[in-house]
């Protein structure tokens, strides 16, 4: 069996300057803050980020806002992180705002391997911009496209050496899409276990997603 | 006395039957929970990934990893299930919640919704409300009448749109509103208005209903 | 709280001759053997099945099969039940076969409110007729279109009473998918529970999603 | 002696990697997990949800919920996971499955495959071979090199087409043949034939590496 259990430095060695990362989480709960303290510890920039929101000040992926790491940025509110809005206005950060339904399939049609999917959710509305519309049936749809990523950095409430990976509760949210759409997958677990402890049934993302698995989340 | 948004909450707590599923929205529309009548059992449904939410946790009563979307501690009611952000959107985005209450900041006579995003000042994002908006069977928008005076109902959204055509009712500390084909139908008023007032405080022109009523009044 | 259990016989009171129905399982493991023999029984006609197979002569759909109910069958695969093929080569069963992949993605964007999603697969085959093609980033993709239902029979390992389901092993393949995607959704439960028994994490096809609920399953 | 198949199946196994994800078609294919080095643990995954699956079962270890995609009962290793049928695809057509090793009716020089109806004839349906051959990283065909002495590796797909261009590799019990971008590339053949002998069973123009080995023999 290929161990997949890094330290948090050697983990942090597949990310680079300019990558595209996903990472996990709903407004901070459930985002690996492990590697958003030792991605700003190391001082890895320009980062395109694909999540859900930037958290708060302080907290999750608002760790990565402050510090000003993020070049690009795909989310679908960034409401609760002024920094975020602010370095927006400032011109220092490229924002693209997608619906959350959109967000979720389209991390899932990267992961899937589909060519896209087609949502009649921002029809009418600026999301239209720049995306092809299909109409069906007399309805209209916009195609939204797949998204994936270089690495995706996400959390785990148990996980097993093979890289199985059990979420509590709210904190599945995004994790378990973008495990299946990066090249180098990460987890930040809060408990690892052996191989055969988590039930196959209780399984939510299998092990050949995760590349790596680090220690001493939460 | 009770404030503007104790009564909207109030008035669209009252719209829910035993079984819906419903989804409320961050700020006004989150405190209809705490309206709805004891013998009415809802399912809450929470987009990052809870059907069966319960209450907001006491201090120290909470769970660190389960919150609902507005980002607070909550308890799940026996029932409950958790799910990731695709199933939960195939839920909304699926037709599979029976109703939404939401905030707007625009809303116009064909039911289309502006709540997202106001150029150059508020750019929060639109989060899951276009998802809500466009999938839910029935949305409710739940807002004060005016924005400081200004009118909320409209000819026209001006704002950067949420979505098109598909509001179905709005509940104001004034009154209740359809929207229908012919546009905004003026179905209940508040015990201290008139029709003609109401009117003032709206951009677009009210349709009254021939079976214009009393809001029913809030209670504690 | 709503009952959601039913007799048999009332549940049957919702299936129609000529309904489209989806019927969970894979060759038969997962497939709600009760609801088969009393389709049987009483004999409902001319049903447009959905289904990832037709089983083997005298199991799972395979009993629909061989009581001619079926009038048209959408499935990835008949090659297991020889009937299936000579109903289909007398004219009396029309089969629209499809990609199991594009089949589950089919049923999928039905209950997720998708207009449909893009694949690859079956782009310079047979699987093309009919179908629009799209192209991007210079690769073509076939749109396949959302899958709904009238009624969906599905197969519950445990399901509570407020219709949470929980499908052991290999039991769940289409099962979960088709919960989301029918107006009346009716499980054969192998085990009914009390509300609040099933852990909130292990629940594969929330409550929200069955209407009723038929014990006495395998 | 072993069969033609048992040969193919040996030397299809000795392509798989220490921790190769892979799904192996119904018939000779299933075969090949009989032949892993046991050095080598793969992950076998079984599209109708399954990662991690194990060997077959013994009479009187059958979990009835627990069937591979032939329908056979399997048991499963420690690690395994189950899933639904659209996850399951998810993991096949986006590139998680690193091998498919699947049957052919006929496998053409541009790597197209048809291997799933004969008009007429047979009309299984593709089940899931169009997806797997469409995602899998890499597809090699484990057949026999002809159907009753009648080529099936040939210039031109004739039968209906499973997927195009798809195809990497080709087992045969006579030669390992690569589909390269000039056609098919025989890079290794059988200790008791020729390159020669193998062309006259073969459609298409064979390229013969100019490193041609001998095909590992069959072992027990």
């Amino acid at each position: 069996m290929i161990n997949k259990i890094l330290s948090l430095e050697e983990a942090m060695a597949f990310l680079h300057d300019g990558d595209t990362v996903m990472i996990g989480g709903f407004m901070a709960c459930g985002t690996p803050e492990i590697f958003m303290d030792e991605i700003v510890k190391k001082n890895i920039k320009n980062l395109k980020v694909i999540a859900n929101d930037t958290g708060v000040p302080g907290k999750g992926i608002g760790k990565l806002i402050s510090a000003k790491l993020i070049k690009e940025l795909t989310a679908s509110h960034i409401g609760l992180n002024p920094e975020t809005g602010a370095q927006m206005t400032a011109g220092e950060l490229k924002v693209t705002l997608v619906p959350q339904g959109s967000l979720a399939e389209m991390i899932r049609a990267g992961g899937a391997g589909l060519g896209g999917v087609l949502t009649s959710t921002g029809v009418g509305t600026e999301i239209e911009e720049g995306k092809q519309k299909i109409t069906l049936n007399e309805k209209e749809y916009l195609i939204e496209l797949p998204l994936s990523a270089d690495v995706a950095f996400i959390h785990g409430s148990v996980v097993d050496k093979a890289g199985n990976v059990f979420y509590n509760s709210t904190t599945r949210n995004f994790n378990s899409i973008m495990a299946t759409a990066a090249k180098t997958v990460i987890v930040a677990a809060e408990k690892i276990v052996e191989i055969g402890e988590l039930d196959a049934n209780h399984i939510m993302t299998p092990g050949i997603f995760v590349d790596y698995i680090v220690g001493g989340e939460g | 006395m009770a404030s503007a948004k104790e009564m909207i909450a109030y008035r669209a707590a009252q719209e829910l039957s035993n079984g819906d599923v419903v989804n409320l929205g961050i700020g006004l529309p989150t405190l209809v929970s705490n309206y709805i009548p004891p013998d009415v059992h809802i399912i809450l449904q929470s987009e990052n990934g809870i059907l069966g939410m319960g209450e907001l946790c006491m201090l120290g009563e909470e769970d660190k990893d389960c919150v609902n979307s507005g980002n607070q501690f909550v308890k799940v009611l026996p029932g409950a299930s958790y799910f990731d952000s695709a199933t939960s959107f195939g839920i909304i985005r699926g037709g599979h919640v029976d109703i939404t209450i939401l905030g707007a900041l625009q809303v116009d006579e064909t039911g289309t919704l502006a709540s997202h995003i106001v150029p150059g000042k508020m750019v929060p994002g639109m989060g899951g409300a276009m998802d809500l908006v466009e999938g839910a069977k029935k949305v409710i928008i739940a807002t004060t009448h005016t924005a400081k005076g200004a009118p909320k109902l409209l000819n026209k959204v001006t704002l950067p749109i949420t979505a098109v055509n598909k509001v179905d009712m709005i509940i104001t500390e004034l009154a209740v509103i359809e929207v229908t084909k012919e546009g905004f139908l003026l179905k209940e008023i508040a015990h201290d208005t008139t029709a003609e007032e109401v009117q003032n405080l709206t951009e677009a022109k009210l349709l009254v209903s021939s079976e214009l009523k009393t809001m029913l009044p809030y209670q504690e």
